[in-house]
């Protein structure tokens, strides 16, 4: 097996899904690639609409720290989220917003930009509340961290047993999702 | 009826965790009230308990599950309760009855950041101290803090063994980072469990005691309803568990509640030793903060300083004779924790000022960053050099 | 259904002329102040707030009682009705 | 101390801690008494029973019980006891505590276990004041009365516990004073059979505190004159169980319906109860 | 944050604290926004009112609120308020806080702030659930109903809150759901003119836990299927004053009595209370 | 009216002699729940507080009584409550609360020998950890004891005194014997009773933040009612009183509670020196204990031993600085308390090995025999020697 | 005032003969026994008990018709009544 | 002053008033003669009934140790009162009790015993509770180190302002009573 390691963070409100979208990809990771990871949370008392943000570390040994300090990816799903992590972002590794509910502004360009307006896509599917599957799908697409069959996987065990074949629809969106943001060159 | 015993990989949170721990070493009762970080420990347990024949109740405050949980043990269950620090505060009172009438159960305390309502979201170790005097009175108490999910699921089933074997709530202290953390559980299978149950009465009905003890300073314990006819009190009590209120039977009783744990301190005393073997330095530390001093330890390594971990699994009774053994080893010792000096204090106490103690607290809301441990081993090596 | 009975000062307040002005960012979209809005002044915005909620907006000034109802009714206190050119 | 098998009750008393620390004349010993009898007017098996008390002199009758019986903490023996029976669920569960452990500090239990409908029999010593502590006013003192803490007369007015109880949605409600003896009995062996959350006040004389502060006399003409204002008014409505010591006291049987209980509805949504069948 | 001065009820409100943290549609913003508008409809100086909630979703209200307002811990919000309204006679006491913190954990000081008539308006807001910690049941969530601890359902039954505070004692008992925001509204201003303990119950969404678990629909649905059942019966006695989300809520005001408060009564046995003159 | 200082003598027990320090310093609401030996307090202060212009209620239970005098602390109050260790253990949120919202207060704990019921009508020092640690989360706190009714007299106006200089709750730990002895008991005059009043806000009400404040590390403190229109909250905030739920201002917070008081450790600890200067032997205790060791240093003055006390009058924050001076000048230091060792630690701790320390404990329900510490001051004598 | 009823097998009773054990150091003086029983069988002692209290003496069993209500009131469990020769 | 140091236990059941006659002791030692007195007492749960005792120690100096370990004086209400301290006794000491309740049967005689019927004494006024005042009246006219004076002093402050004439009366009858017991001659 090839020594992986890597980190990330999601980021968002409390209500859009952050934490599920964490444990898909730590569970994804865990217990059907056979890494190692570690989810933590942070959450405020809001039981929506608080800053609200996942991380994720992903290991091929035991996760000793589990905290990413340097996060291989961001996924932000608000403003607010974006402004506190954007610059903690690893050189070279990957930002993916949801570009409805995230302005990309800082200067840094040493890094792959992605942008997604997947809270419209899925209240364009009809749930809203599975921005965060379409998210999901999209980073599926664009980070080889963890293997697309077992994120659809861990979706399935994940998600209540009722809305699978919705959340399966909102992965596909994400994942079929052309962006046209062009991998910015590594420069930093 | 759903197993009892989920063998097998889970990605599960802490506090999951901790519920199937319990439910795996046969918890049947739960008495709840919601608190974060907690809430999860008893929510699993809600959905749990009725699928293995068990029963879940949330009760109207701390006060009464405590009470109730109490109750629940005399009946003859397994029982357990969670809460976090304004909860834990409030079952004070009645962790002191469990402690006098000899009542095994579990309280789990996933600690957030106080005092008072605090950061009710957020991490915190500060109630390290309080679980170990935090009830009136003169007593000794076993707590036990994991590190992990895993940990907490093991520790859970420890925490119940310990419990029976030596009659007394036993207390978990975890923190709200491992509660709420998820990551991969290994639930073996059924057999490799080791449970241990309380003793039960085996001669006469008429003739039971309920603190009639052998050398082992433990009675076995009989169960309500079953025509014993034994009485409990949170009076100081005789063998027979009749309330005698003179100094006399007052010292004999308190101190062999105290002595069932001081004499079985090597029994209940959990630790791990991390790299210790040859090492320069030592960090005492235990939960949540292990996991911020194994990633220290190995960048030290890398900058070429030996410096190993003694992981406190067992808090109270306080490993003494571990930490007296290791001065004789290490030029210096640092302790870390989520509070501005708690095992500090007893370290300091243990090691009499033969190594330098340093300490490195924070007040809660947030784990500490590896740099920080690094920087101060760096000042113990140094100040070692001069 | 409407629970709201129509003012009864009405005829007063038609002829006068109303402004509503919308913290949009604190909007979290819950769509009381549309769904009770008795003369149906208020409608969904497409676009997202801050929040990633929609709020409302007001598409017809003109057909505004002034009943206030909209401010009381919205829990999120972004609502407020002014007279136009008087004083609040 | 050996045990003289001929005492009365003796079958079911702890006769090596007889005599008991009530005090001379104290109304508690005879609705404790009454509670006995009743455990052996029932046809019930005795080792099914379980009587579970709080802190103060009422709490002390677990202690002289020969059942297993449980001393808890101030105003904990109803949670304590909820424990037990959901441990148990065939055991005759009995609380037998005082009104400032039962309606004071333990208030929030009360209601709630009367909420639950959960089968218990809470017999509640209202002395009108904390006896064990010398005599102290609480919820169930009248107003203008004197206590040690109301040395000039109580400002605050008391609960009407019956009422309080059935709005909590308690089944079975009565009150008496210790004197109405057989009535006590009778109420107490009503409420053992009954499926649910049952209370029964007994009002009772605290010579040694209430008596003295408010010049009620001795022992005898305590008990006498509580039951002699005493008003017999079953099936009233509690609201009006009127308590008023100048006035009249109401007693009677005020409650006594059924309403599934807590075991009823935990099997209405699980299907079974776990453990032992409940009878 | 800079101070808007232009926002609705901003005199009343800590603009530099909103957004507050209450969910979308959430209807204690609906009840909250209707006590400040009672407070400013009120002729009272705005000065003398103090605003006391505990902990929970609900008790967030007093941080919002720009008067003197303490935010206590969880339960203790009416014994906290009770130590400042005798410190402050006159000042004018609301509690603001949830049904798990004043019903629940609370209960205990609910029923004797009752039973004391000590003046102060408690206003809490029923959701059926404990909102802050992500929806557990609660001795007001209904029989059957799904939370997070009752998976399969409620094997519990709720209190009746406004008879159990009537048979406490209290003066003055109005229940409303959330939407009817003119008749709460009326309902505080009335409560906070009574000498005594006043309790409004507001029937409110949490549409995050409760209307999630229970299939109620999104806040607006929830919202109106409230109001709809809801049946305005004022003056029935509070134990008909029926809750049942399968067929009608009672709403209306059903208690509005005189009776001496605490501070009357002190006034009877001392002749006055220490401190200002109570109006 | 009647006189709140009642100058002259009185032979009263410890209860009623606190409960009139109370009403000297112009303490004018009590909330009150009987329970032994602390019932006379709440009596006292239930006869006199009428008499004085204050007010005494009986609350439902002590988890009310002590929510109660916060309420009436920010009602501009002082206020106090009294009650013994099972009620102590149900107060422990609410001291919290007075923790974090820095409220001034006196909470009175006459302590009976415990765990849970124990024995409610004798003595015993076993809640001093727990006065120290008994609520959640990191904190420090102010503790005073007592030894007579006349310095329980004197100390509860220290503890008001402290309480309203350093805005928080201060405990009295004092015991059943102290509280139920009757001695002679001098009140001073009214002049001459030194009293220290919360520090008020003074600028404009608009502006006013009940949580800033200037390097003394104590803000003014608005009265309720008044107009300022502030906030307080038991959740992590800031100056304004705002919560704020961020590690950085929870660091800034908990620093400055724990700081205002160990900054002021000089001004907060007070002691008293008994015999011991050139004394061999230092003897530490507090309360109750401290009369039996008086007996025993006469005695062994007899027998040609210098044996002196160091009286702690101030538990918590614990003198620590002291002890390491005794260190200095002693052979050996014997501790005497009524529990199975909790200040034995603290001097443990602080002596790091410098001298040996014996240990005197007591389970409860009686003091020490004066020979008890005589044997042991003669043993620390006669390892000496070896 | 007697409060009690004359039992309905009064007949039957008076024909038997009745023994009143009374656990003397028990008692606490109370005189309800003495108060309450409707055939004044007992009277107090004049000499003190080992507490102080004068304890109930039965001065003419004969009149003793055996209804118990000693028994049942006493609240210290001293007294027992027993029905002479037969079995208790 | 003469130097002054005694000790007096009084004990009995708790309801005979104990604490008090002790704490009139007390007072009047320490308020009213001018020396220094401490009270402590012991009791059981029990508010009627159980056993209680008040120790007084009483010193021209400040009392250190404030119990009475050999008293120079026990006063004995109750049997079991007697027999639990008869024996610390101080030799040369003054035990007095009260003769329904207390038999004197140990072995001892190196002490002056004194009886009185009290209880009798205060039933026969018609007021059963003062049997305590009785015995003070009683030890009063047997004892030195407290002045009667100032007892009587303590005895009028002390008790409930309506009962003073009774238990003044109360006083006089066990101070006036005469008892047939002659002093022992202190052999031991
Ligand atoms: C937590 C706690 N608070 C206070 C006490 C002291 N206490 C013991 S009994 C009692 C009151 C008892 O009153 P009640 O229940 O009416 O019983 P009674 O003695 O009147 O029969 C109190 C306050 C205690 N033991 N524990
Ligand atoms: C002593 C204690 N126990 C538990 C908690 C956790 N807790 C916080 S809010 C809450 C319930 C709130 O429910 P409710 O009062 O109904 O308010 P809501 O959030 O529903 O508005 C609980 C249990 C706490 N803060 N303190
Ligand atoms: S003021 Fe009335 S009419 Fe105008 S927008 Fe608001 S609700 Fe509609
Ligand atoms: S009522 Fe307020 S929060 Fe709701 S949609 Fe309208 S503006 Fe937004
Ligand atoms: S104090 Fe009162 S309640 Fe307690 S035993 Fe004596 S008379 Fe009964
Ligand atoms: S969780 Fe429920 S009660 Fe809390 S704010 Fe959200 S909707 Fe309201
Ligand atoms: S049995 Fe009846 S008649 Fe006989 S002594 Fe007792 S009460 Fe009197
Ligand atoms: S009823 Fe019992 S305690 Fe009372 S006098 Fe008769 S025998 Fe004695
Ligand atoms: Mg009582
Ligand atoms: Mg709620």
């Amino acid at each position: 097996m090839i020594n992986k390691y890597g980190e990330i963070v999601i980021t968002g409100f409390g209500g859009q899904g952050i934490v599920l979208a964490g444990n898909i990809l730590g569970k994804a990771a865990s217990i059907y690639d056979n890494l190692y990871a570690s989810l933590t949370q942070s959450y405020g008392p809001e039981a929506r609409g608080g800053a609200c943000s996942a991380q994720v570390v992903i290991s091929s040994g035991p996760v000793l720290y589990p905290y990413a300090e340097n996060p291989d990816i961001l996924i932000a799903m608000s403003q607010e989220g974006y402004n506190k992590n954007v610059d903690k972002l690893k050189p070279g590794g990957t930002l993916i917003v949801d570009c409805d509910l995230v302005k990309h502004e800082v200067e840094r360009r040493d890094f792959d930009f992605r942008a997604i307006p997947a809270t419209k896509i899925a209240e364009d599917l009809g749930y809203k509340m599975m921005a965060n599957i379409v998210i999901i799908g999209f980073f599926t697409s664009k980070s080889k961290l963890i293997s697309k069959k077992s994120i659809q996987r861990a979706i399935e065990t994940s998600v209540p047993a009722g809305t699978y074949e919705k959340n399966k629809t909102a992965f596909t969106s994400g994942f079929n999702y052309r962006d046209n943001s062009v991998p910015s060159s590594v420069r930093n | 009826m759903s197993k009892s015993v989920l063998t097998g990989q889970h990605f599960v949170n802490g506090d999951v965790a901790c519920a199937e721990g319990a439910i795996a070493c046969g918890c049947r009762f739960f008495a709840g009230y919601p608190i974060t970080p907690a809430t999860e420990v008893a929510e699993r347990m809600a959905e749990r308990l009725p699928q293995v024949g068990g029963v879940y109740i949330q009760m109207e405050d701390e006060l009464a599950s405590m009470a109730a949980i109490l109750g629940a043990s005399w009946g003859g269950m397994k029982a357990m309760t969670s809460t976090s620090g304004p909860g834990f505060s409030l079952m004070m009172e009645n962790i002191g009855l469990g402690i006098i009438t000899e009542t095994p159960c579990v309280v789990v305390n996933v600690q957030r950041a106080g005092p008072s309502t605090g950061l009710p979201t957020l991490c915190g170790q500060g109630d390290i101290m309080q679980a170990r005097w935090g009830s009136h009175g003169h007593y000794e108490i076993i707590a036990l803090s994991p590190g992990s999910p895993q940990e907490i699921f093991d520790i859970t089933i420890l925490a119940f063994n310990l419990s029976e074997k030596y009659r007394l709530p036993v207390i978990i202290l975890t923190d709200e980072i491992v509660g709420h953390m998820s990551e991969k559980v290994v639930i073996p299978d059924e057999k490799e469990i080791e449970i241990v149950n309380r003793k039960t009465p085996e001669g006469s009905k008429e003739n039971y005691m309920p603190y009639m003890t052998g050398d082992d300073l433990v009675a076995p314990m009989a169960k309500a309803g079953d025509g014993y006819r034994f009485h409990i009190t949170g009076l100081t009590h005789d063998s027979r568990g009749y309330p005698v209120l003179t100094p006399e039977v007052q010292k004999e009783m308190v101190y062999k509640i105290v002595n069932k744990i001081r004499k079985n301190r090597k029994d209940i005393i959990y630790f791990e030793e991390i790299e210790l073997e040859g090492a320069d330095f030592a960090i005492i530390t235990y939960g949540i903060s292990v996991r911020v001093a194994l990633k220290a330890v190995q960048m030290l390594k890398n900058d070429g300083i030996k410096c190993g971990i003694l992981k406190l699994i067992t808090i109270w009774p306080f490993a003494e004779e571990k930490i007296i053994e290791i001065c004789e080893r290490v030029k210096g010792i640092l302790v870390v924790e989520i509070n501005l000096g708690q095992i500090f204090l007893e370290v300091k106490r243990c090691v009499e000022g033969r190594v330098p103690v340093k300490f490195l607290g924070h007040a809660g809301g947030a784990v500490f960053k590896p740099v920080e441990i690094i920087r101060l081993i760096k000042e113990l090596s140094e100040d070692g050099k001069n | 259904m409407k629970y709201w009975r129509i003012p009864l000062d009405i005829e007063d307040r038609v002829k006068k002329r109303y402004r509503i002005l919308i913290i949009e960012d604190r909007c979290k979209g819950c769509n009381f102040c549309i769904e009770y809005c008795p003369r149906n002044v208020l409608k969904t915005a497409l676009y997202f707030n801050v929040k990633g909620y929609h709020p409302p907006v007001c598409e017809d000034h003109e057909m505004c009682m002034g009943c206030g109802f909209c401010q009381i009714i919205c829990p999120e206190f972004c609502i407020i009705v002014e007279e136009e050119d008087g004083k609040d | 101390m050996e045990k003289i098998e001929i005492s009365p009750l003796g079958n079911l008393l702890r006769e090596d801690r007889i005599p008991h620390i009530w005090c001379s004349g104290c109304g508690i010993g005879l609705a404790f008494s009454a509670c006995l009898r009743a455990i052996n007017g029932s046809s019930i098996e005795q080792d099914r029973f379980i009587i579970i008390s709080g802190i103060g002199c009422s709490g002390r009758a677990a202690g002289y019980t020969y059942l297993d019986s449980f001393h808890t903490t101030h105003g904990r023996a109803i949670p304590f006891a909820t424990g037990i029976k959901i441990a148990r669920p065939s055991s005759k569960v009995i609380v037998f505590s005082g009104d400032g452990d039962l309606v004071a500090i333990g208030g929030n239990h009360l209601i709630n276990a009367a909420r639950r409908n959960i089968e218990m029999v809470v017999i509640c010593i209202n002395n009108f004041n904390y006896g064990m502590t010398g005599g102290q006013e609480g919820p169930s003192t009248p107003f203008k009365s004197r206590t040690t803490t109301t040395p000039y007369g109580n400002f605050e007015s008391p609960f009407n516990i019956p009422y309080l109880v059935e709005s909590a949605g308690a089944i079975y409600i009565a009150r008496w004073t210790a004197l109405h003896v057989r009535r006590l009995f009778k109420s107490i062996l009503e409420a053992i059979n009954k499926k649910g959350f049952s209370f029964i006040e007994v009002i009772s004389a605290c010579p040694t505190s209430f008596g003295r502060k408010n010049k009620l006399g001795n022992p005898l003409e305590m008990l006498k004159f509580f039951h002699k204002i005493s008003v017999i008014q079953n099936n009233i409505h509690t609201r009006k169980a009127h308590l008023d010591l100048s006035n009249e006291i109401v007693v009677g049987k005020f409650v006594d319906i059924e309403r599934p209980d807590f075991f009823e509805q935990y099997k209405e949504i699980f299907g079974s109860f776990p453990g032992e069948e409940v009878d």
